[in-house]
């Protein structure tokens, strides 16, 4: 990086900081929109504009979403499912990432005859849209006896995860030298001694981006959430989805944004913590360049 | 013993192997199946013949569907990539701040539409968002009322769409810019090749392989694309934006009409196959090595 | 002890206060009641969980069903009998024949109603109407000409949101007020394609059209209430809307007659929309007796009143005292009882009373086309026909 | 009773044959050295013999024992990998012992045997660190001990220099030359660099395209190469190789070079031979001789040489280079540092005769 | 007028000074080789010639004009990479023209010289294909011929060989020599490799973290080190540096190293020096000769060695290598291939005296 094409007339780079600038504000509208209308009271959402910062803050709708809002007949706010979604997210990504890296491991270092072509097979599943899984998945979940259960759930992201997991150390593994295999073999260790020994030390950063997109996508999902979900098991993104839905006389906006907000709450703090190793660990587990 | 030894690997496979098997390959042969049946409400599984396709081609419905797909598809690809590719070349330039930047642009990918549909509902209302700010800065003629035109709301969701997708095809840029050989551009710089054009010549097409992973991004976002539809229009105004996904699940489960929505999501299956299998293909071609 | 798992989309407004009553009788009765709230999209995604629950052989006890769509049911996976209870509490003789026949599958009693919506209501801002010296219209013509009144004075004619069911709603009002019970009974009830492709279905279209012009340039995607607001707000003068819009009047301290005024749309009739739980096939005493009480208490004269005093419509049972009712209300009890005995008590479509889901859906598709393009009348309505041909 | 005997060796992957019938077979004590060009199988062989690559026919015997089918921790082998391929995770230390862990061996002896290769191979100040803190050489060495510590009968080594620079690998090569002295192993070693090849081995395979070419020692291989590959393969500058007519007279034997611009050069070899009209003369760079002050030279016959044009010196501190065209090919010259020889400027060269080799110009095998 | 002139030329990273003072002048027609360990200097102190990294002081001259801060294309330069840095996409012609294209050279005077610089390396055939379909030294010389048409006053190549394998790395070598005197052009050239520095140069610079430790032509360089780095750096095997003592009689000096298990070697210098007690002894391999044989050979005084117990002994076609042990260090001996001498034998050896370099052991500077 010592090096670049760079750019170096100062008229250009203004223009480029302000591009630059410009765009920042495009993607960070949405954001804005939703914190500030989460700070302000109802009186002023409905005098003021859309755009404007809260001319007096209140913390009331955070509390309110978080802890008593509405939803059917309950209102106990977003907690309980939020713990819902956290009970869900944590092992569904946990599995999902195990098996992906022995399965990625496998892909990479031990193969076989129609390995690629199963490989092939796993990848064309990241595909799918979940639309058409969603009632022969129900039927398979009945038959399993966990539908309706935080365990149904969980199996049902794991299926569905293998895919980006396993391309994800697939071409982390690739990447390391066959050579290493070959040491540990002539040491005398065998297929898991020589995962558990060598490769998961190795594997933080495609660790890193598993964990990332597994929990972004399981966290963010609704479908599977509002399908295979029970009374007791409905993650945060349900509830979220029944108390914008839910309106008691007047649509309580600011509520609603901090509702919002607390529910993406964990993504995006992941995000803006590891996104510069989600960004880095991508590039080498799975975009060649 | 030995057995087992030399056959750990395909043992740790077969777990997964059995659920993709069923999974994803029983599940389409499933869809498949209902397909050609007359399901209504709930799976029945006598055959019917391929009536609901006939039906699916007959739907005007189907065509606006598929007529948007190609639509927002198209668009929401093109500038994506454009955009992505634009905001990875300014950020090449060392620029200050470059960590933050990149997180704001990043950070729409870790949302649900679910989430920031409403935030978006209202900065496209034309009585609430942009339009109603604009003029109340006094620019009384200033019109964005995309959302609730029917000919223009497919473009409210490309929109949506980029803001959600582009960060992500910039930091696939950014990283494929990244590795680009230094030695190449110091090359191109003593052969006085101008900047413009040590990018547009030089490293741009050796990027190729990134823009086939991120047009495959892109596609597979654009066929699922769902939430957004959902959140934001809901198909609306009339059914001006329905997309695929959103009337398979339309037929499935507003309408009753389960064989329809197989029929329909067969369809997307096949154009997902078109597009996936020839990646597939090189994905995992054996690589000659530079 | 008796249980109940209640799965329902009655998130919004008065709903879910409503629903608070049941259950809080539920629970004084010795019950225990498992909320499970699926919101959005006007049921869909409740209609998505219930069928997953039903594929993983797991259906909720009672389920929030209505019209054709509970027969539906009872072909595909069989409802729960409710018979013994029904006849115990002599359901066959406090309800409208019309109603009954929705709450039964091959003469068994599988559903329990919980009230009658009026769809066919048009509600008017009277500080407005006032100023502009307007009465509420009796005919199509008169509500055009009130429309182009308001029009040219800068007001709003017509609040509208946006969503394909509103437009559906309009849709079978200007049916009705058009082409009367019959032609209504014909053209969305018993699906005739000579019906469908009449004279009369164009006017329909036409006035469709014309209500288009009506309506304000924001309308796409609003909801209902937000349009109810308008009118409130004194933004719109006019919303075709089923009662519990009336229910967000309330909400906000308007009163019928003075702050609002209520109409049954133009040309008259009664489309109903009945809200109903149906009971799936489910093992276990407690869960079968959740399933008895339930529908004891949902027809009980009490909560009859309460839930609908709360959310704007009236109770199913015609035996109830309507005395805390509004007017609003009690014009409606009224036109019902007529409608009973004159036919013209008559499903409404757009609320999924009518017909199926497929066919109702096919032409909620050509209206909503319709009236969100610049489509003539005669080209809707030959894909009006077509749509509900290939729907059958 | 030899440590190694591979006996008809053959190795494919699907329908691409690797390996065609290799045979060998090596005394304990020896150091083979597998040498020829990228991609002729060299590696391939070494994994064959590590039980690391399933054979599609013949033996492999270590020891006496038949290991074909025994899984590599039971073949009693230690290999050393081009890359190292240390484990990136573990200590110095856990690299050397994590083969004594898997096998069980008890802490104590680990720690011995650890101290005593440490000790060896001079790397006790190492231990701690992880293979991401070492260079190169350190690297090299820390392989070295992970193999040394098994105390196997046969020691793998896949070229373990050639990722060093030049300076690096010239004094690791030395060190790899003590040990085996010091240990008297067994060692079987790939390389694609004939130099290596040459000072390392007692035993030298040379291979292409999967085929042995020669084996011998390394005198035999440099002195007499068993064909043009060989003798091109092996030694820098390369052999050098000149078309050439040959003339018999009675009990000796005329050689006609082309030359570039004059008459060709005629060479006599006093020994009477058989040789085709047509022929390739091979003569190393060395063998080339300023023919002025070194015709007393033993083996410099008279009439070996004769005047060139030379056209590039190149001085490379002990010696000077210098190249001319016979037969219309560039021909090396090695001569002394101190040499007067003057780029394009004709100069007197003789070649040593009783080093030449004869190669047939058609299969290129070794006629004399 | 020098072709290139570097004048107290500074470079820093912020805080962290890579080039010292450096002070470089060559003529017209020069090679310039800058050789030196990884991480010296010698690629950072070509960019800044080249013009791709800003100095922080003193000033570069080119052709006489003052090309401090003026950008690369404007130098007058070409340069060659050590990854080659060709544009991958591009064929092998456009790579050579681009340039051309870009400063708006007519499409016939691009096909002419696209035509003669390939001629000239003898890529005609491949102008068609893309770089990754060729071999490491067909893209070796695509670079050059992107370098060629250029026409520059002064070439720069960084590392050009380093990334081809040995073989290719000697024969292209050869070929930059012939390019370097049939242009007759004015070349910097980088390297770490000392005899590519030794063949090619008419000119060395030797650097270690970023000061120049010596400048002169090979012979210089390779007889008169200026101190024990360079002494060590260039050639190979390395220089011998063996510790020894000095006691000056007279208008003799004698040197006693110590040896191992036996009374120190006695080497009597038959010229008088100024020597401090303590020296470090600099003799190269090939001036360590059989003592037997060689008596006779110039400047091999008597008295400059004796039989001492070789360890290792390296046979290495051309050469054998015999390593021993003197004043605590390995000593290596370049011997004839013919030599007798034995492993783990007394062998006597005899130091070229006249050939000798002695260095401080304090500040490691020559000292004769
Ligand atoms: N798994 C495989 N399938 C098919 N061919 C293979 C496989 N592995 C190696 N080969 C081929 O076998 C041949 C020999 O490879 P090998 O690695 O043994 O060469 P090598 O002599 O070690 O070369 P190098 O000096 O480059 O390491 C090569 O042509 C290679 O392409
Ligand atoms: N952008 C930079 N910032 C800070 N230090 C740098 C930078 N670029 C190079 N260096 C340092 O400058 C020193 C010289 O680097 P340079 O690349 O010139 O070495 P070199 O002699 O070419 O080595 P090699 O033979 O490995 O190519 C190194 O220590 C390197 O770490
Ligand atoms: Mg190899
Ligand atoms: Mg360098």
């Amino acid at each position: 990086m010592t090096s670049k094409a760079v750019t170096s007339n100062t008229m250009l780079r203004w223009g480029l900081y302000a591009v630059l600038i410009l765009f920042a504000l495009f993607y960070l509208m949405p954001l804005f929109v939703m914190l500030t209308t989460s700070l302000k009271s109802l009186e002023e959402i409905r005098t003021g504009s859309l755009l404007s910062l809260p001319r007096e803050l209140t913390f009331a709708p955070w509390a309110e979403a978080w802890s008593s809002a509405c939803a059917g007949t309950q209102c106990q706010g977003l907690r309980p499912f939020f713990w819902n979604s956290v009970l869900m997210a944590v092992p569904a990504v946990a599995i999902s990432t195990i098996v992906g890296a022995l399965n990625g491991y496998v892909f990479a270092q031990w193969r076989f005859r129609g390995a690629n072509l199963f490989f092939a097979a796993i990848l064309f599943g990241c595909f799918i849209p979940f639309q058409v899984v969603l009632l022969p998945m129900a039927q398979m979940l009945g038959l399993m006896g966990i539908a309706g259960t935080i365990p149904g759930l969980i199996f049902v992201h794991v299926i569905y995860g293998i895919g980006f997991t396993t391309l994800f150390f697939r071409n982390y593994y690739v990447t390391i030298p066959q050579e290493l295999v070959r040491a540990a073999k002539v040491d005398g260790a065998g297929f898991f001694r020589i995962f558990f020994a060598i490769f998961l030390p190795l594997s933080l950063p495609i660790i890193t981006v598993s964990v990332i997109w597994q929990f972004t996508q399981i966290w963010n999902d609704f479908l599977f959430g509002v399908s295979f979900s029970g009374p007791g098991s409905q993650p945060v993104t349900v509830a979220l989805n029944n108390i914008v839905n839910s309106t008691t006389g007047v649509k309580a906006y600011n509520v609603d944004m901090a509702a919002a907000i607390i529910a993406a709450a964990p993504t995006l703090l992941v995000y803006v913590i590891a996104g510069k190793y989600f960004i880095r660990g991508l590039t080498a587990g799975s975009v060649k360049g | 013993m030995e057995w087992l030894e030399r056959n750990v690997p395909k043992l740790v496979l077969a777990p997964s192997f059995v659920a993709i098997l069923v999974f994803v390959y029983g599940f389409i042969a499933w869809t498949a199946w209902i397909s050609l049946t007359r399901s209504r409400l709930m799976p029945r599984y006598e055959f019917e013949g391929i009536g609901q396709y006939e039906r699916l081609f007959a739907a005007p419905r189907w065509d606006v569907a598929m007529d948007n797909l190609f639509i927002f598809g198209g668009l929401f690809i093109v500038i994506s990539m454009v955009i992505g590719l634009m905001l990875a070349i300014f950020l090449d330039q060392r620029i200050r701040a470059e960590g933050v930047l990149r997180t704001v642009y990043l950070y729409p990918m870790a949302l649900s539409l679910i989430v920031t549909g409403t935030a978006w509902k209202w900065i496209l209302n034309p009585g609430l968002g942009i339009q109603a700010t604009v003029r109340s800065w006094g620019f009384e003629n200033f019109t964005f009322d995309w959302l609730i035109r029917p000919e223009m709301a497919i473009y409210t969701i490309v929109l949506a769409a980029v803001w959600q997708a582009s960060g992500f095809v910039m930091a696939l840029f950014l990283a494929g810019l990244r590795s680009v050989d230094t030695e190449i551009i110091r090359a191109a710089q003593v052969d006085g090749i101008p900047t413009h054009r040590i990018y547009s010549a030089i490293i741009i097409p050796t990027m190729a392989p990134i823009f086939l992973s991120a047009f495959i991004v892109l596609a597979h976002l654009a066929i699922k694309a769902f939430d957004l539809v959902i959140a934001l229009t809901n198909g609306g105004p009339g059914y001006a934006t329905d997309l695929p996904a959103t009337y398979m699940y339309a037929m499935a489960f507003s309408r009753g009409d389960l064989g329809q929505a197989a029929a329909s999501a067969m369809v997307m299956m096949m154009v997902i196959f078109a597009i996936v299998v020839p990646y597939l293909y090189s994905e995992l071609r054996p690589r000659h090595d530079k | 002890e008796p249980q109940a798992e209640v799965l329902h989309w009655w998130t919004s407004g008065g709903e879910a206060r409503s629903v608070a009553v049941l259950q809080e009788q539920f629970a004084a009765e010795g019950g225990s009641w498992t909320d499970m709230p699926v919101a959005g999209g006007g049921g869909d995604a409740a209609m998505t969980a219930l069928r997953a629950r039903v594929l993983s052989g797991n259906a909720p006890t009672a389920v929030q069903l209505k019209g054709p769509a509970i027969q539906e049911w009872y072909e595909e996976t069989g409802l729960a009998d409710i018979g013994p209870v029904a006849e115990e509490n002599g359901w066959e003789a406090v309800l409208p024949a019309r109603i009954a026949e929705h709450m039964q599958c091959e003469g068994q009693w599988c559903a329990a109603p919980v009230n009658v919506h009026r769809v066919n209501w048009i509600w008017g801002n009277k500080q407005i109407l006032d100023e502009h010296g307007i009465a509420m219209p009796t005919t199509w013509e008169e509500f055009n000409a009130a429309a182009e009144t308001l029009k040219a004075a800068g007001v709003t004619p017509l609040a509208h949101g946006g969503q394909s069911w509103q437009d559906a709603t309009v849709f079978e009002t200007v049916v009705l007020g058009l082409g009367g019970p019959e032609f209504y009974q014909q053209a969305l009830v018993d699906l005739d394609p000579q019906a469908l492709n009449s004279d009369t279905m164009r006017q329909v279209f036409d006035q469709m059209r014309v209500i288009r012009g009506y309506v304000d340039d924001n309308f796409s995607g609003r909801d209902w209430n937000l349009a109810t607001a308008m009118v409130m707000n004194g933004e719109a003068a006019f919303q075709i809307m089923g009662d519990w819009a009336k229910g967000e009047f309330l909400a906000a301290d308007k009163q019928p007659g003075v702050d609002f005024v209520c109409a049954q749309t133009p040309g008259g009739g009664f489309l109903y929309n009945v809200d109903s739980f149906a009971f799936f096939n489910v093992d276990g005493d407690d869960r079968q007796q959740g399933q008895a009480l339930l529908a004891r208490l949902i027809m009980g004269e009490d909560f009859q009143k309460t839930f609908n005093l709360n959310k704007g419509s009236i109770p199913a049972r015609t035996d109830v005292a309507l005395d805390e009712f509004d007017d609003c209300a009690r014009q409606s009890a009224e036109a019902m009882n007529a409608g009973a005995e004159n036919g013209s008590l008559l499903p409404s479509y757009a609320h999924g009373m009518a017909l199926r889901g497929a066919p109702a859906g096919a032409i909620t598709d050509v209206v909503t086309a319709h009236f969100n393009s610049d489509m003539t009348s005669d080209e809707a309505v030959e894909q009006l026909a077509n749509a509900v041909a290939t729907a059958m | 009773m030899p440590i190694l005997e591979i006996d008809h060796l053959q190795k494919a992957y699907g329908d691409t044959h690797i390996l065609h019938d290799i045979n060998i077979s090596i005394e304990p004590g020896d150091f083979l050295v597998l040498v020829g060009p990228s991609g002729c199988g060299k590696s391939t062989l070494l994994n064959c013999i590590a039980g690391l690559e399933p054979i599609t026919g013949g033996t492999i015997r270590i020891g006496g024992r038949d290991v074909t089918g025994v899984s590599p921790k039971d073949r009693d082998i230690a290999m050393v990998f081009q890359s190292y391929a240390l484990y990136p995770t573990m200590s110095v230390a856990r690299n050397i012992t994590f083969g004594m862990q898997v096998r069980g061996v008890d802490k104590a002896t680990q720690a011995a045997k650890l101290a005593e290769v440490a000790r060896q191979l001079q790397i006790e100040p190492l231990l701690a660190r992880k293979p991401g803190q070492l260079s190169g050489g350190q690297r090299q060495r820390v392989a070295m001990g992970r193999a040394l510590v098994r105390d196997p009968k046969l020691f793998l080594f896949d070229e373990p220099l050639s990722n060093l620079d030049a300076k690096l690998r010239v004094s690791m090569r030395t060190e790899i030359k003590k040990l085996h002295q010091d240990l008297n192993a067994s060692i079987v070693y790939v390389t694609h660099d004939q130099i290596e090849a040459m000072t390392l081995a007692t035993k030298i395979v040379v291979m292409k395209g999967g085929v042995i070419q020669q084996i011998g020692t390394p005198a035999e291989i440099y002195n007499r190469p068993a064909n043009m590959f060989v003798a091109d393969f092996m030694g820098s500058p390369a052999m050098n190789l000149i078309p050439a007519q040959v003339r018999s007279e009675g009990d000796q034997t005329r050689i006609e070079i082309a030359r570039e611009g004059a008459a060709p050069l005629v060479i006599t070899d006093p020994v009477a031979r058989q040789l085709p009209a047509e022929i390739v003369l091979g003569v190393r760079p060395e063998d080339i001789h300023e023919a002025t002050g070194s015709a007393h030279l033993p083996g410099l016959a008279q009439g070996a040489g004769g005047e060139v044009m030379i056209e590039i010196v190149e001085p490379a501190g002990a010696d000077t280079f210098a190249v001319t065209h016979l037969g219309g090919k560039p021909v090396t010259a090695r001569l002394r540092a101190e040499s007067a020889v003057r780029a394009r400027a004709m100069f007197p060269l003789a070649f040593d005769l009783s080093k030449v080799s004869y190669f047939s110009p058609e299969n290129g095998e070794r006629l004399n």
